[in-house]
């Protein structure tokens, strides 16, 4: 039990769960009520974790081991030291109530986006959500694999079931693609089990071994457990691979815009909100934490491939004229920024890399709402078929603007601020001997980046929203209807406020990202 | 007077297996005699409930250890688990049959009596400790099945399917003979314990013992057969496909799991000093037939004949499991894995059954196109299985690989590992292609036939929604809820594993 | 005041917030608009009073700092919210919130009957706000926001009429091309926290009595620092601030990046007065004023910046001379003027610089208000080849532009005369003759251009009739008789012998007055004349030949200079260059090529090849799979030499 | 006396024509017979061993072998009425419906 005395954090893992299996209840084909009653779930699910940054004591001492709150822990499989095992720190706070925040806004999409087997979807969608939250507060390297792997079912149904013509193509290429990403995954954790047990079974006979990798790491760092360099690359390799594949970071990311052209509206939306950072909270989890000489190692070669798929995916998101895909591209490049600032090795740039995962969560998870809106009016996404809508949907075009504006991070919205911590932390990512990880170089490509968001992202919006009105099929188009006005409009306030107020979501993270980092100070200089 | 001494014997020891194959000779004359043309699902439930008595006969055993018939023969936790895991999948596969032989008019009262000698030999492979009990017990086990392939006279296929069968099967009996015979030559016995002894020896460390590699390879080989390990796979597609599904079921898990169990009995107990030996053979066949049956599986639109070469892939990871026997985890993932795969597979074959109509072989994935619309139970409890068999969270299949390739890893299996796991990765794709088929796309067919139907005024359709009678019902929804369960709390089951140690000595 | 300071951008913050989300009527927006804005300005000159008369004293330099709350705080990166009033914000901030203020009142006038007009003041507030968030930061980051506000503002602005496709790639092209600017400044901020680890400009000393420290009083200890591009050893002072003027060049509209503000002006025309003419436009000016420590430690970037300066000042101011659009004739009117204010920052004649951006924001305010004036008096006539004549009917707007016009020109004693005075001196005195003729010449076109400007519109027969010439209003001649007056007396700030302005300055940019001497005075002389006579040759050139010239005809220069005439109409294709030439299509093509072909093609080809490969061993098992016991008798035999040799072998 | 090992090698040789025969007849019967060959080649090998061990082990084996076998070629001739019934053949390479 946690210092509550309740299990707060599994209520909030499980509740999602526990409505889908409520909605079994209600009859197949009352779409309305199944829609309200996930709703429902979702909202309270969203409620109760709201208490998590309440009661969330930011300033724990730094200890030896990643200091974990919240935690729930029974044992499961004892005899393998497998327990359930659920805990929750700085750097998983923000992606929990990430997650709690965008299904119920997702759900609210549905009403305009989900049409057919609604009952299903909301039962889809409630598993996924306790599978995400689960992914984030998985202590245990064993649950939180059953909880990785089974964000895959949900969605891929959801884009196989929900989505567009080739639906079937992009469900079955999302599915294979990370699954197959995450079995190498699935080897490194059970060799560091192994080996980590041997280790420890040398001096204390009859250990079983444990998969909390809180305890593995305690024992890398206090050097009861050491990890041959080369096996630790390889393990990191391994780890790495599955996350790069779910980040995804370029070259492996030709699945997301299949995904996301073909996903509904509401799918993209989780997916881009959330289960995109899966990957990246996964390397700041796993590959930093447990493997921080290999992270070392890695993090100049990471870096060339995240800066690259910064400008590949913004190049490629330029050329595109469907706005989808236009959008599923930029996420790309968002994430090579953030991947990059994970392997700034630094407080500001993991720091930077987790904030800006929560803002591209928003910004992008409001794009694609935005793309639905009008996909659900026209029947289409090419840009060349719209023009003038800002004059015809005012409202409508202006929030776009205010969340083009933010994911092409302009300063006093969100996306700034993730963007230049990352950058700023990529500059200033040298060893201590002054040995360079990334550094300036890194930063000067990455920023074409910034230049290039602009240009695409205006390209969209300039060739959708503004000039005239040429098309007589988008002059009576409906302005944003009341629901619509909501959804977006709760997306629309974190925006603005993580601009102004980042330090709301800075303080807490501090001592969390500085204990991932607690190998690293003294290697890397913070300045 | 001189007298011969009888060698000590503990009857107890196979009680369960009396009860069976008590159980099924007094049902054979029962069925012929007492049990109506009409009436022979009342064999198959008296069937059933032989099976249960067997397994609740073998509860009190749990914990005991004994050796007897001269060696031949022993009880221990082990075989206690294999006992009811066949009878288990005894249980499930008649339960499937009741429904399936009286709609493909092909119901006879033997059959499910064959069934139970077949669970009979299946019990005796898992408690046999010398070669020639093993032979008796394969044997037992294959004549039946021999049988029941071709239990669905007149159709040709199922006889193809018996025949191909037979004399692949007798052909690999020749290897299993020969290669008694040589180990015989090389050691003088046929017994495990024996043999393990003789191989332990200091004299035999030293010595020339070809002949014995030779007659182990042999035997290897014939059970690597009845495995279905590539290249001794061939016969296992075909057969599958031909043969009555229930029996096909039965066979992909129950045979698999029986020559296994024997499999890995000689190898602790008779060649456990020929370990560098043997893990550089059954590596090699294990990487092939991994990656056969995985790979192969991708180019079948037959959903039976798909689940086959799934079948050989299960047998590599398997197998895995089988070699990491010096690793403790070894025989515990071997048991936990046949137990899921027992319980998926099964339940597999069961939603094929349930789309089988007679005289019309359902097995195309097209028959599998909208199953959602037409049967959404049938298809959630598919999905299950394909995700199960793919290994995917939180299923029984998911545990079962997790438990096998920790045990491969601990035992130095690595490289078998990566295989195992990448191929496993090459098998979500036919996997997913079943589920892909039932959830994401509208089957036409089934429309119009709807659609006629309701112009005739029928209420539903007949391919648009077979029945689904309680045997096979029943038997789906334990096999979905184990594998859903298995995956999600797999302690009890751990547990139980972990304590069915192997008896290592006499 | 000093504590109220916030109030200054809040207020038309606060007005945006209201003709967002509030108001919905023309009339209230525009009162609400510009009531917030002069109260800014009303608060602001409060300020500076006070500042002037009893000057915070324990701080050195003197100015007032006040965080408003502790914006990014992350390990040891530390940047306030925080508002900074010294003396060089305080003349930017009575700058952008006086003009501000007369420009909102104008477009009251204006835009009346725009279908858009509460937006239109919705976009006019923030971009006050954050002008002046750009002035009043205290540190490099919040000073970025209001860089990039100001940057957005110009486009929502730009593209305020966005039907006219014109309008909306214009106020793209803007907002790009700004951000090519806004990514070096980016970089160079990165790299000034890097060395100095801090944002902020000087020491602050937050609430809990923690200190931030400042940048620019202890720049040079990054003097000496190198970096290097392989090959090449760089000054860090030299990275910083070139990525700094990169900005500037962007901003500011220098070259190479100039080519967005004749552009600029598809916008309403007080947009152009108040963004592309009297405040943003100059942020760069003011940036470099600001950093003056880190310019100074480079004398390379310095030289770049001069040159910059110059070049565009002599390019821009030839381009102008060949208009016939009166908006555009400002526009690179006001691109040369910029070009002198930063060839004066780069020769470190910061207060110069300021100087002539204050009284440039005055009197380029001045004229194109009143080129507003003469549009929207002849019903949205823009081309000066069909006015002409115009003095007849508008008045009030002819004496205006005639005191803007002599102002820019640089006619004694008008604002103009002064500032650009001293910029040209300062030239002279820096030993620098190319400057100082690329300066000198420029200076003389811009009284011509001016000059021929007046005649075409002002003088003359009007030469289309298909509109009814009338002046406008009171809400819009108002402004312009403010600025007129302005244009006549803004020179007095910094008259030689007083230097009140460089006094003023003194603390922030630590420059003291230049000498005034008889070189200077000759100097003056010389120029006030050349230019009135320049100007006038324009103006009796135009009227002269005021017959020849029709809408759609050919300059009456253009027989002389034919193709060069071309050239200077289109300044020089440089801006067709970069359409036409590599980066533009090149980039596109390569886009278009990753997106159609390597992506799909290379990337995922790889991808889907595995998959392929995979399939296509499938179909060749099958093979094997023939349905033949024998062969599966052979296969299976084949298993079994296999696994008996190996055991034989070993 | 003749040595074990000529009796292993004949064995083994008779052993190989059975296997051989698998591959290259397609007679149904002519299958079932090289089946029992190699099940009697197997037989002899046994019988040699045991008389090479004096151990009976061996020659008990034989008989279940002897057993087996019949019961084996029961079932699989049954099958074969049955094919033939239908087919009207006993080449093994007609009944190959099952492919791929």
């Amino acid at each position: 039990m946690s210092q509550l005395g309740f299990p707060l954090l599994s209520i909030i893992v499980w509740l999602p769960a526990l409505g889908a299996l409520l909605l079994l209840l209600v009859p197949r084909t009352n779409d309305e009520l199944s829609r309200r009653a996930s709703l429902g779930v979702s909202t309270l699910t969203f409620a109760i974790s709201c208490a998590l940054p309440a009661l969330f004591n930011p300033a724990l001492p730094e200890a030896a081991a990643p200091a974990m709150q919240f935690v729930d822990q029974i044992d499961w499989i004892p005899s393998w030291g497998i327990s359930y095992n659920v805990g929750l720190d700085g750097v998983s706070l923000w992606l929990v109530l990430l997650t709690t925040f965008i299904t119920p806004i997702t759900v609210l999409s549905t009403w305009d986006s989900v049409h057919k087997q609604v009952r299903a979807f909301q039962i889809l969608m409630l598993l996924l959500e306790t599978a995400m939250i689960g992914v984030f507060v998985a202590q245990d390297l064993f649950l939180f694999y059953i909880f990785w792997e089974f964000t895959l079912i949900p969605m891929a149904f959801m884009i196989g079931i929900w989505g567009s013509e080739n639906r079937i193509y992009a469900a079955v290429k999302f599915f294979l693609y990370t699954f197959a990403g995450s079995v190498l995954m699935l080897v490194a954790i059970i060799a560091l089990y192994i080996l980590h047990r041997d280790a420890i079974a040398a001096t204390t006979p009859g250990y079983v071994g444990t998969f909390d990798f809180g305890v593995i790491a305690e024992h890398l760092r206090s050097g009861s457990f050491v990890l041959e360099a080369g096996l630790a690359q390889a393990l990191f390799g391994a780890f790495f691979l599955a996350f790069a594949i779910k980040t995804p970071m370029w070259p492996f990311h030709t699945w997301l815009p299949d995904a996301h052209v073909q996903a509904p509206t509401a799918g993209s939306v989780i997916l881009a909100g959330v289960l995109l950072k899966l990957g990246t909270y996964g390397m700041i989890r796993f590959n930093l934490t447990l493997f921080p000489d290999a992270s070392l190692w890695a993090a100049p070669a990471i870096g060339i491939l995240a800066v690259i798929g910064i400008i590949y995916g913004a190049m490629t998101a330029y050329a595109q004229t469907d706005m989808k895909k236009l959008v599923a591209y930029s996420s790309v490049s968002h994430m090579g920024f953030v991947v990059l600032g994970i392997f700034a090795l630094n407080q500001i740039g993991v720091s930077g890399a987790l904030i800006q995962m929560i803002n591209h969560g928003l910004s992008t998870g409001a794009l694609f709402l935005l793309v639905g809106v009008i996909y659900e009016r026209r029947h289409t996404r090419e840009i060349g078929e719209f023009g003038g809508l800002w004059k015809v949907m005012p409202i409508y075009g202006g929030v776009t603007l205010l969340v083009v504006l933010s994911s092409a991070g302009l300063p006093g919205l969100n996306g700034f601020i993730g963007e230049f911590a990352i950058m700023q932390g990529a500059f200033m990512a040298y060893e201590t001997g002054g040995a360079r990880i990334l550094g300036w170089p890194f930063v000067a490509f990455a920023v074409l980046g910034v230049i290039l968001a602009a240009v695409y992202l205006l390209r969209m919006y300039g060739g959708a929203f503004m000039g005239d009105v040429g098309n007589p099929e988008n002059a009576q188009l409906s302005d944003l209807s009341r629901r619509e006005i909501v959804v977006l409009g709760l997306l629309c306030v974190p925006i603005i406020a993580i601009g102004l107020f980042p330090n709301l979501l800075f303080a807490p993270m501090e001592t969390s990202v500085a204990d991932v980092l607690h190998t690293f100070t003294g290697v890397v200089a913070g300045r | 007077m001189e007298t011969i001494p009888i060698p000590p014997v503990d009857w107890s020891a196979i009680t369960p297996i009396l009860v069976v194959i008590g159980w099924a000779t007094a049902l054979l004359l029962i069925d012929v005699f007492a049990i109506p043309q009409d009436r022979k699902r009342v064999t198959g439930y008296l069937a059933i409930v032989g099976l249960i008595v067997a397994a609740l006969a073998a509860i009190p055993l749990w914990g005991t250890s004994s050796v007897t018939f001269s060696d031949m023969l022993v009880l221990d936790n082990y075989s206690l688990t294999l006992n009811w895991i066949f009878l288990l999948v005894g249980v499930l596969s008649l339960a499937m049959a009741l429904d399936y032989l009286p709609r493909q008019e092909i119901e006879q009262g033997e059959f499910y009596p064959l069934i139970m000698f077949a669970v009979g030999g299946m019990m005796l492979l898992a408690q046999g400790t010398d070669l020639i009990v093993l032979f008796l017990a394969v044997e037992l086990l294959s004549i039946t099945l021999y049988i029941l392939a071709g239990f669905a006279y007149p159709r040709l296929a199922s006889e193809e399917a018996a025949m191909k069968y037979l004399l692949l099967g007798a052909f690999s009996a020749g290897f299993f003979v020969y290669g008694i015979a040589l180990i015989y030559g090389a050691t003088g016995t046929a017994n495990l314990f024996a043999i393990g002894e003789h191989l332990a020896s200091p004299a035999a460390a030293n010595g020339e013992n070809t002949l014995l590699l030779v007659g182990a390879g042999m035997v290897l080989i014939a059970f690597g057969f009845k495995v279905a390990l590539a290249p001794f796979h061939m016969w296992t597609p075909d057969v599958y496909e031909g043969a009555p599904t229930p029996v096909t079921a039965f066979m992909s898990v129950g045979v698999k799991g029986a020559a296994f169990a024997a499999m890995l009995r000689i190898l602790a107990l008779a060649l456990p000093t020929l370990r560098p030996t043997w893990v550089v053979v059954l590596g090699g066949l294990a990487i092939l037939t991994m990656l056969v049956g995985n790979i192969a599986a991708i180019a079948q639109t037959n959903v039976k004949r798909m689940l086959a070469y799934s079948s050989i892939g299960h047998a590599g990871y398997i197998l895995l499991a089988i070699m990491a026997i010096d690793a403790e985890r070894g025989v515990q993932g071997f048991l936990f894995y046949m137990l899921a795969y027992a319980l998926t597979n099964l339940g597999a074959f069961g939603v094929v059954i349930a789309l089988e109509q007679k005289d019309e072989a359902a097995w195309s994935l097209n028959d599998f196109t909208g199953l959602w619309g037409r049967q959404p139970e049938l298809a959630i409890a598919m999905a299950i299985f394909m995700l199960s068999l793919a290994g995917v969270p939180p299923t029984a299949g998911f545990v079962g690989k997790f438990y096998v390739f920790t045990a491969a890893w601990e035992s130095g299996l690595g490289w078998l590992v990566l295989v195992g796991v990448l191929t496993s990765a090459v098998a979500a794709f036919f996997y997913l292609r079943v589920i892909v088929r039932m959830f994401m796309q509208e089957s036409t067919y089934v429309t119009e036939a709807t659609a006629e139907a309701r112009v005739v005024g029928i209420s539903e359709a007949k391919d648009a929604s077979p029945l689904l009678y309680r045997g096979l019902a029943s038997g789906i929804t334990v096999a979905a809820v184990g594998a859903i369960l298995l995956g999600l709390i797999p302690t009890p089951v751990v547990v139980l594993v972990e304590r069915s140690m192997l008896a290592l000595a006499p | 005041m000093f504590n109220f300071i916030w109030l200054i951008p809040l207020l038309p913050l606060v007005g945006f917030a209201l003709n967002v989300f509030v108001i919905r009527r023309e009339r209230e927006a525009g009162y609400v608009a510009t009531g917030a804005v002069a109260l800014s300005f009303l608060v602001a000159l409060a300020t500076f009073i006070q500042f002037a008369f009893s000057p915070p004293a324990e701080a050195k330099p003197p100015r007032v700092d006040l965080v408003l709350w502790n914006w990014i705080s992350v390990g040891e990166f530390n940047v306030p919210f925080g508002l900074l009033f010294d003396p060089l914000s305080g003349v930017m901030v009575l700058l952008v919130t006086g003009v501000g203020a007369l420009i909102h009142l104008y477009s009251i006038g204006y835009m009346h009957g725009d279908s858009r007009v509460v937006r239109y003041f919705a976009y006019l507030n923030l971009f006050v706000a954050m002008m002046l968030f750009l002035v009043m930061s205290d540190n490099m980051l919040l000073l970025f926001l209001g860089w990039e506000g100001v940057g957005l503002c110009s486009f929502l602005l730009i593209g305020h009429w966005f039907e006219r496709r014109t309008a909306t790639s214009a106020a793209a092209k803007a907002f790009v091309v700004n951000r090519i600017g806004d990514a070096a400044f980016l970089v160079a901020m990165m790299a000034i926290f890097a060395h100095f680890g801090t944002l902020s400009f000087y020491d602050i000393e937050l609430a809990d009595g923690a200190v931030i420290e400042g940048f620019l009083e202890r720049a040079d200890e990054i003097s000496g620092l190198i970096f290097s591009i392989p090959g090449q050893n760089f000054l860090v002072s030299t990275g910083i601030a070139f990525l700094l003027l990169i900005g500037v060049t962007g901003k500011s509209a220098q070259l190479p990046l100039f080519v967005w503000l004749p552009d600029a002006m598809a916008g309403p025309t007080p947009v152009s007065a108040l963004i592309h003419a009297a405040t943003m436009v100059t942020a760069g000016v003011y940036l470099m004023a600001r950093t003056h420590p880190i310019f100074e430690l480079s004398a390379a970037t310095q030289g770049w910046v001069t040159w910059i300066g110059a070049l565009t000042a002599l390019i821009a101011a030839t381009a102008a001379v060949a208009q016939w659009d009166i908006k555009r004739v400002l526009a690179y009117s006001t691109v040369s003027q910029l070009g002198f204010m930063v060839a004066a920052a780069g020769m470190g004649a910061y207060v110069a610089a300021i100087f002539h951006l204050l009284t440039h924001g005055v009197f380029k305010a001045l004229l194109f208000l009143g080129s507003g004036s003469v549009i929207h008096g002849t019903h949205d006539t823009q081309d000066m080849r069909k006015m002409g004549g115009l003095r007849e009917h508008m008045p009030t707007t002819f004496i205006t532009y005639l005191v803007g016009a002599g102002a820019l020109a640089g006619i004694f004693p008008l604002a103009g005369f002064w500032s650009k005075d001293e910029i040209i001196a300062h030239a002279w005195s820096g030993q620098n003759f190319s400057i100082f003729l690329l300066l000198f010449v420029s200076s003389l076109l811009t009284a011509f251009y001016m000059g021929r400007q007046i005649a075409l519109t002002f003088f003359g027969q009007q030469r289309d009739h298909s509109y009814h010439a009338h002046e406008s209003g009171q809400v819009m001649t108002m402004p312009l008789m403010i600025l007129a007056v302005g244009a006549v007396l803004a020179g007095a700030m910094n008259l030689p012998m007083l230097h009140w302005l460089s006094t003023w300055l003194e603390p922030t940019l630590h420059e003291h007055a230049a000498e005034f001497g008889v070189t200077q005075l000759i100097l003056a002389v010389v120029t006030t004349l050349l230019a009135a006579g320049s100007g006038y040759l324009g103006w009796r050139y135009y009227v002269a030949n005021s017959a020849k010239i029709k809408p759609g005809a050919k300059d009456p220069l253009y027989r002389y200079s034919g193709d060069i005439w071309e050239a200077l109409e289109e300044a020089w294709y440089i801006d067709r260059a970069y359409e036409k030439l590599t980066v533009v299509p090149g980039f596109r093509a390569l886009a278009r090529f990753m997106a159609g072909v390597f992506d799909p093609q290379g990337i995922d080809g790889l991808v889907r090849g595995v998959g392929y490969a995979f399939s296509q061993a499938a179909s060749a098992l099958r093979v094997f799979q023939s349905g033949f016991v024998r062969t599966y008798a052979l296969l299976f035999l084949a298993g079994v030499v296999m696994v008996v040799g190996y055991l034989l072998i070993i | 006396m003749v040595p074990t090992s000529y009796y292993v090698l004949l064995s083994a040789a008779l052993f190989t024509i059975g296997a051989m025969g698998m591959l290259v007849r397609r007679n149904a019967i002519v299958l079932f017979m090289s089946v029992e060959l190699m099940l009697n080649a197997a037989n002899l090998a046994l019988v040699a061993f045991a008389r090479q061990q004096v151990n009976p082990d061996g020659q008990v084996l034989v008989f279940f072998v002897i057993t087996v076998a019949a019961a084996e070629v029961a079932v699989g001739l049954a099958l074969l009425v049955a094919i033939f019934r239908s087919k009207r053949t006993t080449d093994v390479d007609e009944v190959s419906t099952l492919r791929g």
